[in-house]
C-alpha cells in the first residue's frame, strides 16, 4: 500500500451527526437528569468528543497504526527494555471472557479460577527468583520498586530501627532514586568504578547504620554482573541494612543464579519485560515483587493463599503496608505471563536467557569492530557503547536517526548516564541471527555515512512518516491540546 | 522453544564470532557458589494446545459478567465495549510498540495520546492532562502529592466517602512522606458534611480530596465545597477523583465546579473489568500546575519541514532526567489502556457517550424503584448516577452475596467492612449491561432476603 | 515505520532447526508409521515446508500484509465488488467458540443455535429479496449461479420440457454464461441497446420455446435498472422460461424493490458485496440461492426447517438437485452476514442502499466534469465512464495505476466489456464524503498529469511497493511455485 | 446506523451536487408498482451490545468440541490452530483486500498465494497448485471436469469409498453435463477392488477418482491403481481426493504415486471447522495439465526495475476473459483459508507436521486397541491415518449418538445411511484433540452400548 502521509487530529475529522455506536432502546423509562442532578448537571456535551461513524474512527486508527513501529517487523534493540517477541496465544487467553470480564470485587467463589492463576503465578515468580513471598499487586517496575522501598521501610520500623538513607549506584535506572524517595529516603548515589560495576570501597565506606539499604539492578545498566554480589549483601547486612535487586534484567538470568540465593531480601520483576508481555506504547505493565520470608508481612494485601477447598485473597494481614494498586494488579497482564512461563517452562526460561545474553554478545562482538562499548568487562544481556568512536560532530543521535532510514528501530540512547552519548543495545533472545545481521550491516552502512557524508546523517530521519520534530520548543511552549482555529 | 530461533548451527556460529566455546562461558562471571544447579523449580513447558485447554479451564472456573447479571460497582463498572476497540487495539503497531521515545517512528501512538490528553481535558473541564497513570487509586495519591508540592501543606483533608481502596492506596504512598490526612465526614444525604469541612479547614492544609461521585455514589455539590475552601487564606486545592468516568458526560466538569486538578481511573471508556487491571489511571488539571504533573504529557511540535508532529514533552519533571526530584516514579504507565479509552471516546462522541451516561442513570433510577418497592430504600437521600447504597434489613448483607449467586447474578457491596457505621449499608449499581428483567428479578432475591 | 522494501520468499527464510510450533507430549505409545503404512508411508518430510520460528513467521506475514491495501486504509472503489466497511463485531461473532469450532456432523441436537442461525437467514434473505425459499450451501456468487441454472434445468426437466439454451445479456459478468455453461446449457449473449438496457427486440425475437432462462443482473453492471423488469418476466414466462437474477448488485435495491416482486424465479446473492462479509484478498465468501415455490423442491439438500421443538436438517428431499457443497456451505461467513443483518435492521438495509446510490450519484456528478460515462442514462450504486476523453496515448490502465501513487486502490477497469476501457466506480454506501471528495481531487490531478506530465501517468506507480508488473511474461513462461537457485 | 457515515448535512450537500432534491429521486426507474411500498419485514436494527448478547446465546445452544472431545471425523478433523494464525488472518490488511487484480498494491496476498502453491505442489507430490477452490467436494468435481476435458472422455470410473458427500457433489456437477460415472467398488480390506476396477476400465473412460485415504480412513495402494491403470491403451487420469490433508504428510505424495492430478480439502491446516465451512479447496496438478487447471493461479514476474513480484496469472482460462469457455465458473475462492493455511504450515514445517501426522497416527491406533479390548473391531483391515471404521453391534450405531453425547462427547459417523451394507459400520477418528483417557472413555460407552 502507499504510506499515509498526513492524518488529520480527531478533533478535525469531527463531522457533527454522524454516529460511531449505536445504544440499546432503553428497556426502563427515561430519567430526566436535570430533575434528578438540578446544578450538577452538565448542561453542555464534552465538545471535544468528535461525531464519527465506525468506518471514520476505524480508519483513523488504522491509519495511525502505520506511523509506528512494531516488535513484529523486526528488530527493536531498545537498551534495558527487553524488547522481546510477544507470543499471540498470550493475546488469546487474556481475552478468555472468563478472565476478561471478572469483577474485580466479585464472590471469591465466583472467581476461583483468576485467584488458582494468582496464586500459581507468585509461585513461579519466587521459584524463578529464589524468594519465599510475593505481591502481584504493582502495577509497574517503579511501582514494584516503591513497594519494595516500602518493605524495607516497615520492617525497620517494626524493629524501631529508623533509616534515612537508601544507596543507589551511578549506573541505575531513574525510576530507583525517585521510587527510593518517594518511600521518604534520602537518596545517595554511589560511583561505579572503572570496570562499570559499583565501587566497593565507596559502598563499604558509606554503608554504615543510617544507611536503609541499598538498590542495585543485576545485571546492571551495562549489562554487567556484579560478580561480588554476595559479598555486597554481606555488607549490606552487616549494617543492618537490606538489599534491593531491580529485576528489570532478570532476563539475563533465569534459571542461571537466583537472586534469592545472593542473599538479597526483595525483588521486583518486570513481567512486561522478562516475561513478554507487551508494552502497548508505553504500557500496561506489572511489577511483582518477590522477597524472603522476614519481609512478608508487610506485603501490600491482599495475597492470595490456598485454602483446603480452595483459593482466597487473604486481607487480614495486620502489619501490611496497605495496598498500592485498587483491586488485584493488572490482572490480564498477570494472565499473559502466566501463559508465557508456563509455555517455556523449566527448560524454555533458562535457554532463553542463554540465547539472550548470546545475541547480545554475538551483537557486541560484531559491533565492536566499530563502536567502543563503554566498559571493558563481560556483559550479558545488552551492551553499551559510548561515542567516543563516532566521526567528529556526529552524535549519538544522529546515528539512531538514521537508523530509521533503514528500518530499524534505534536502541536506547544516553542512558546509562555514566557512559559517554551512551548506545543501548539488547536484542533479546526471540531476535534471530540474520536480524541482528541485518542490524549490523545497517550500522555500519551508517557509521560509514558518517564518515562520507555526515549531513545526510546529521538531518536524519528522512525516510520516516516526520522528519526530526523540534523538541525544544515542544517544551518551551507547551501545546497539550487541541484547539480550534 | 518456537519462540527461540537460535538453531545449533546459529548457535555455533554466533559463539565463533565471539570467541567462546560454549554458551554458559558467556555466564563466567556468575560466582559457582550461587549457580542455579537444580534447575528451576517450575513445570515442564506445555505446547500451546496443552496450555490453551487448562487456561480455558481455569478462565471456566469463574463466573463473569455476561454470563450474570452483575450488580456490583464499587469503582469497577461493567460497560460494553464496541468491537472495533479491541480490533485495534490488536493491531502489533500499537500492543508490541514501546514507549514513544523515538517520535519519528512512533506518530502513531503520540497523536493519539495528544487527543486522549485534550478529551480528558475537556471532559474533566480542566486544561491539561496527562497520558495516563496505573490506576485511579495511585493517581488519587499522585493528585495529593502534586497538590502538596503546589502549596507546599503537610496536611491533606480526605472526604471519608472517597473509595476506601482509594484511601487505602492514598495511606500507603503517603505514610512514609511526613504528610498528614485527616478524614471529612458525610453527611446524611451522603454529601460532604460543610460544616465538618470548615472547621478542618487550618492553615496547614493544602489539599481537599472529594470522589466525584463519592463511593456511595452520591453526587457531591461540588460548587459548595470550592465555596467552602475559598473562604480559606491560603485557599487548599480541589482535588476531585472520578472513579466511574462516565459520569463525567453527565455530571457538571469538576473543572467548571471549582476543582483544581482531577484524578480518576477511565477504564469505563471501554476497557474490560478484567478483575481488576490494567485499568486506566488519570490526572488534569489547570495550566498553572502544568510542571507538577505526574507522568507522561504529549505536546504538539513541528519537523524539519513544518509539519505538525507531537513528541514527549516537559520530560524534565520525569523520573529519567530529573531522578529523585521527579514528579513521580513513574516509567511503565497505561499506554494501550489509553488508546483504547481514546478509541471508544471517539466511536461514542459527546452525543453517544452523553446518551448513555443517561441510559445508566435510568436504569438505575429504576433499580432504585424496584427495591422501593420491594421495602429496599436508599441509604442516602443525595442525588446519585448509575450506583447508589440502600439499606438492607439488618444482617441480610452478608447473605445477599451467596443468594444472588445462586439466582445466577453478581451481587452489590455490602458496606460494613469499610464503614462500622453503614452495617447494613449495601452498595448496588446498575449500567446498560443490566436489563429490565434484571433489576426486577435482583429486588425480588433482595427483597426476599430477611 | 518504515516501508518494507522486500521480503524474502519461506522458502528462502528456511532455517533447518527452528520449530514454529511445539506439538504437545504424546500421552500414547507411538506407533510405528512404517510398520502400520508398509510402502505407502511417506519417507521424505516435506522439503518445502520451511523451518522457521514463531516470530518468523509472524514477521514474514506481518511485513507482507503492509504491501496490501485495505479497506481501513480508505476507499476502495472496485465496481461490481461492493467493497464496503467490513464491521468489527461479525469478525467477533464469527469467532464465538460455538460457531467456530462446531463440527458439521455433529448430532443436531447439539446445533440447534447454530441451526436456528441458518434457519434465521434463510428467512432474512427471503423477506430482502422476496422470495420463497432458500439455500444457503453455496460458496460465493458464481456457485449460486450454477446453483440457480441446475434449479432452472430440474424444474423443465421434471416437466419433461428439455430446453438447450440460457440468454444472457452481454454486459454480464463472467461468471454468468460460465455458469450456464457448466449447467449443460448453450449460451447466447443478448446484445443491449443504446441506453444500456438489454435490447428489448433482440429479447423478444430470440425467446423462444428452447430457451430455458435468462439471467438478468439487476441493476446491470452499468449501474443501470432496467425498468421493465416486469414486461422481460412475462416475455419469459410466455414462452415457458425462467428468469434467474444474478444479486450481486442488491446493494442498490434493499427495501427499495425486491425481485421476487417483478416476478423473477430464482436469484443469487452475494454475501460477501451486499452483507458486509470480508473479502479476504479472493473469498470466503457465500452465494445464498433464493427462488419462488414452484422452485424449492429442487433446491440443494438439506435445507433447514423448523420443527414442533427446534430445527432440523431436512434431507428428505427427492427432487433435490442434490449437494453443491460437501456440509453446510461457508456457515461462517454466514454467521457474518446474519450479525450485519441484525445490526442494520428494517430500517438501516434501504438507508444503506440509499446511500449507496447516493454516494455513487455524487462520484458521477463530479467526476462526469472530466470523464464521460458509458451509457447516458440515470444509475444506481455505480457508474461506468469510458476512456474516450482520456488524452491522447493515455489508457484506462494508466489512469489506474497512477491512482495508485494517489494513495487510492483503482477502479474495476476494462469491465463490463460493452463500454470502451470501462473505469467502473462502486463507493458503496460507507464512505463518508471527504473520501470522496479526496478521490474526485485525486482523479482530476491524474487526468491533469495525464494531459500535462504523459510519461509520469504511463509509468505509474512510482511509490507502491512494486513499479509496474510485467503480466505477459508471467503468462508466457509461467513460473508457478519457487525453486532454489 | 453507525456504519453509515452522511450526516443529513452531507446528503444535502451531495444531492445539490447531483442536481436532485431527494434521495427518492435518485431511484425513479424503478417503476411505482414494484416498489417495495411496506417496507422490510425483517426485525429493526439492533444496538451492538443487544446483538452481541443474541449471538452469544444462540452460540451457547451449540455443544462444540473443546467442550466435548470429538471422536467425528468424516471430512472434517478437528485439529488445533496456533493463535498466531488468527492473530495475522485478523489484520485488516489480509481480510478487507479484495482479489489482488492490482498486483502493485496485493504484493502480500499475491506472495503467499505463491508460497501456498509451492507447498501444496510439494505435498501432493505435483508441479502446480491453484490458489483455492471452494471446498474438498467441488475441487474433485472440478477435478473430473478437468480430467474429462483433458482426456475427452465421457465416463469417469468413481471409489465407492469416496466421501459421499463429495460423491453426490460430483453428481450435481457431471449430471448436466454428459458426463457418465460409474462406481468401483471396495474390497474386504476397504481398499480399492483392484479386479473391479480393471473389469470397468473400457477406451471411453477418462479418469478415475480415488480417495485417500477414503472415507472409511483405509490407506489405498495408488501405485497398483495406478498400474491398473497403465495397463489400458489411452491412459485415463488418476485424479486423487484428499479430505484430511494431513495425511499428506505421513503418506506418500500421491503424485509420486501416480496421480495426474490431486484435488482436496487443506482445512486441516490451522483452520476452523466452523459447521462446514469456509474450508480450503484445492487442485494441483502435474505440469501438464495446467492450462486445465481451474481456479486462480499466482506467477512469479518482474517489475519495471527488475525487481521480483508476483501476479494473476494464465487468466484466460478464467470466466472473466474466457466466459462460457472457462475452465471453471469460479471467481470468490477461499483466499484467507489459503493464507490461514499457508501461516500454518510456515508455522508447523515439514518435521512439524510430520510429527503432527505421527502423533494422530498413534492417537487413532490407540484407539483401535481400546475399542478392540472392547470387542469393537475394525470393519477393514487396510491400513488406516487417523480415522478407521468399525463393527458395531447389530442396531449399536443408531444409539451412539445419543449415549456419547449424554456421556459429553461427540461420537463418530454411522456409515448405514450411506451404504446400506454396511448397517453396523460406524467411522470413528482421533486427532491430536483427544487424549488417552478420552479414548478410553469413549470406548467404555461404545462397548456398553447394545
Ligand atoms: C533497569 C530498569 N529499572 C526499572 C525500570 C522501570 O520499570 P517500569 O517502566 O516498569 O516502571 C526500567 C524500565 O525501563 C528499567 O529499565
Ligand atoms: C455482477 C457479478 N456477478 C457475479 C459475480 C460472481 O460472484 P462471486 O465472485 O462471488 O463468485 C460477481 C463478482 O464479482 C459480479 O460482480
Amino acid at each position: 500500500m502507499s504510506r499515509w502521509t498526513e492524518e488529520k487530529l480527531l478533533f478535525e475529522l469531527d463531522h457533527p451527526g454522524r454516529r460511531g455506536v449505536t445504544l440499546p432502546a432503553a428497556d426502563v423509562p427515561e430519567a430526566d437528569p436535570r430533575e434528578l442532578l438540578g446544578a450538577m448537571h452538565r448542561e453542555a456535551e464534552p465538545a471535544r468528543l468528535p461525531e464519527l461513524s465506525e468506518v471514520d474512527v476505524v480508519r483513523h486508527f488504522t491509519r495511525l497504526s502505520t506511523f509506528n513501529y512494531a516488535i513484529d517487523f523486526g528488530l527493536y534493540p531498545l537498551g534495558s527494555c527487553t524488547m522481546k517477541y510477544n507470543p499471540k496465544i498470550n493475546e488469546q487467553t487474556a481475552r478468555m471472557e472468563g478472565f476478561s470480564r471478572l469483577h474485580p470485587l466479585q464472590p471469591q467463589s465466583m472467581s476461583q479460577g483468576a485467584l488458582e492463576l494468582l496464586y500459581e503465578l507468585q509461585n513461579r515468580l519466587c521459584a524463578i527468583a529464589g524468594f519465599d513471598a510475593c505481591s502481584l499487586q504493582p502495577a509497574a517496575g517503579a511501582q514494584g520498586e516503591f513497594t519494595g522501598m516500602q518493605l524495607i521501610r516497615a520492617y525497620h520500623e517494626s524493629r524501631n530501627d529508623l533509616r534515612k538513607v537508601v544507596l543507589i549506584p551511578d549506573s541505575a535506572h531513574g525510576t530507583n532514586p525517585a521510587s527510593a524517595h518517594f518511600a521518604g529516603y534520602d537518596v545517595e548515589e554511589v560511583r561505579s568504578s572503572d570496570d562499570g560495576r559499583m565501587d566497593m570501597d565507596a559502598l563499604k565506606q558509606r554503608m554504615e547504620t543510617d544507611v536503609a539499604g541499598i538498590m542495585l539492578t543485576v545485571p546492571n545498566t551495562l549489562g554487567i554482573f556484579q560478580e561480588n554480589i554476595r559479598e555486597i549483601c554481606d555488607i549490606v547486612h552487616a549494617k543492618g541494612g537490606q538489599v534491593y535487586i531491580d529485576g528489570a534484567n532478570l532476563n539475563a538470568l533465569m534459571g542461571m543464579t537466583r537472586p534469592g540465593d545472593w542473599g538479597a531480601d526483595v525483588m521486583h520483576i518486570n513481567l512486561h519485560k522478562t516475561f513478554s508481555t507487551p508494552h502497548g506504547g508505553g504500557g500496561p505493565g506489572a511489577g511483582p515483587v518477590v522477597c524472603r520470608k522476614h519481609l512478608e508481612p508487610f506485603l501490600p494485601r491482599p495475597v492470595v493463599v490456598k485454602t483446603g477447598s480452595g483459593f482466597k485473597l487473604d486481607h487480614d494481614r495486620p502489619q501490611s503496608i496497605g495496598k498500592v494498586h485498587a483491586f488485584n494488579g493488572n490482572f490480564l497482564v498477570l494472565v499473559r505471563a502466566l501463559t508465557y512461563i508456563d509455555t517455556l517452562g523449566r527448560e524454555g526460561l533458562p535457554e532463553a536467557s542463554r540465547l539472550a545474553v548470546l545475541n547480545a554478545n554475538y551483537l557486541r562482538a560484531r559491533l565492536s569492530e566499530e563502536l567502543e562499548p563503554g566498559f571493558k568487562g563481560n556483559t550479558l544481556h545488552e551492551v553499551v557503547f559510548s561515542d567516543r568512536t563516532l566521526p567528529e560532530g556526529i552524535t549519538t543521535m544522529d546515528i539512531a536517526k538514521r537508523l530509521i532510514d533503514y528500518g530499524f528501530h534505534p536502541p536506547t540512547v544516553y542512558f546509562p548516564l555514566i557512559v559517554h552519548g551512551a548506545i543501548m543495545v539488547e536484542p533479546t533472545e526471540t531476535e534471530p541471527r540474520e536480524e541482528l545481521d541485518r542490524f549490523v550491516a545497517a550500522v555500519k552502512a551508517v557509521l560509514e555515512e558518517a564518515r562520507t557524508d555526515p549531513e545526510k546523517v546529521k538531518s536524519a530521519p528522512h525516510d520516516a512518516y516526520r522528519r526530526r520534530l523540534d523538541e525544544v520548543t515542544a517544551a518551551r511552549i507547551p501545546r497539550l491540546t487541541w484547539e480550534p482555529g | 522453544m518456537h519462540y527461540l530461533p537460535a538453531s545449533e548451527d546459529d548457535k555455533r556460529a554466533m559463539l565463533s564470532a565471539i570467541g567462546a566455546a560454549r554458551v554458559d562461558e558467556l555466564f563466567k562471571d556468575i560466582p559457582p557458589e550461587i549457580r542455579c544447579e537444580k534447575g528451576l523449580d517450575i513445570p515442564a513447558g506445555l505446547s500451546e494446545q496443552e496450555l490453551k485447554t487448562r487456561m480455558a479451564a481455569m478462565a471456566a472456573r469463574n463466573t463473569a459478567p455476561g454470563g450474570a447479571p452483575c450488580f456490583l460497582g464499587a469503582g469497577a463498572y461493567d460497560h460494553f465495549s464496541p468491537a472495533a476497540v479491541d480490533h485495534l487495539l490488536s493491531r502489533t503497531e500499537f500492543y508490541s510498540s514501546y514507549t514513544p521515545y523515538q517520535p519519528e517512528m512512533s506518530q502513531g501512538t503520540l497523536q493519539s495520546i495528544f487527543e486522549f490528553q485534550t478529551m480528558m481535558a475537556d471532559l474533566t473541564g480542566m486544561d491539561v492532562s496527562n497520558a495516563s497513570l496505573y490506576d485511579g487509586a495511585s493517581a488519587t495519591a499522585e493528585a495529593a502529592l502534586m497538590a502538596s508540592r503546589i502549596r507546599r501543606g503537610k496536611k491533606i483533608l480526605v472526604a471519608r466517602s472517597i473509595h476506601p481502596a482509594y484511601r487505602e492506596v492514598l495511606g500507603t504512598y503517603l505514610r512514609c512522606l511526613d504528610l498528614d490526612t485527616e478524614e471529612v465526614p458525610f453527611g446524611r444525604d451522603g454529601r460532604m458534611d460543610l460544616e465538618a469541612l470548615s472547621s478542618a479547614l487550618c492553615p496547614d492544609v493544602c489539599a481537599l480530596l472529594v470522589g466525584q461521585p463519592n463511593f456511595f455514589g452520591v453526587v457531591e455539590d461540588l460548587p459548595s465545597i470550592a465555596r467552602s475552601l475559598e473562604a480559606v487564606d491560603k485557599k487548599p486545592l480541589l482535588a476531585v477523583t472520578v472513579s466511574e468516568a462516565l459520569s463525567l458526560a453527565i455530571l457538571n466538569a469538576p473543572g467548571s465546579s471549582g476543582a483544581d486538578i482531577v484524578a480518576g481511573d477511565a477504564r469505563s471508556f471501554g476497557l474490560p473489568l478484567g478483575y481488576g487491571g490494567p485499568y486506566l489511571g488519570f490526572v488534569t488539571a489547570k495550566k498553572a500546575h502544568i510542571r507538577q504533573i505526574p507522568g507522561r504529557i504529549c505536546g504538539q511540535t513541528t519537523d524539519e519541514e513544518g509539519r505538525r508532529g507531537f513528541v514527549l514533552t516537559l520530560t524534565t519533571r520525569e523520573q529519567h532526567i530529573r531522578r529523585e526530584r521527579a514528579t513521580s516514579n513513574i516509567c511503565t504507565n497505561e499506554g494501550l489502556c489509553m488508546l483504547g479509552a481514546t478509541i471508544y471516546l471517539a466511536l461514542m462522541g459527546r452525543r453517544g457517550l452523553t446518551e448513555l451516561a443517561r441510559l445508566n442513570l435510568s436504569k438505575s433510577e429504576y433499580l432504585k424503584e424496584a427495591l422501593a418497592k420491594r421495602g429496599i430504600t436508599p441509604l442516602f437521600d443525595g442525588p446519585t448516577f448509575n450506583e447508589f447504597a440502600v439499606k438492607l434489613p439488618a444482617g441480610a448483607a452478608s447473605k445477599a452475596a451467596e443468594a444472588l449467586a445462586g439466582a445466577g447474578m453478581i451481587g452489590g457491596y455490602p458496606l460494613g467492612g469499610d464503614y462500622a457505621d453503614l452495617q447494613d449499608g449495601y452498595l448496588v449499581c446498575a449500567t446498560e449491561q443490566v436489563r429490565r428483567e434484571d433489576c426486577d428479578r435482583f429486588a425480588e432475591v433482595l427483597g426476599g432476603l430477611k
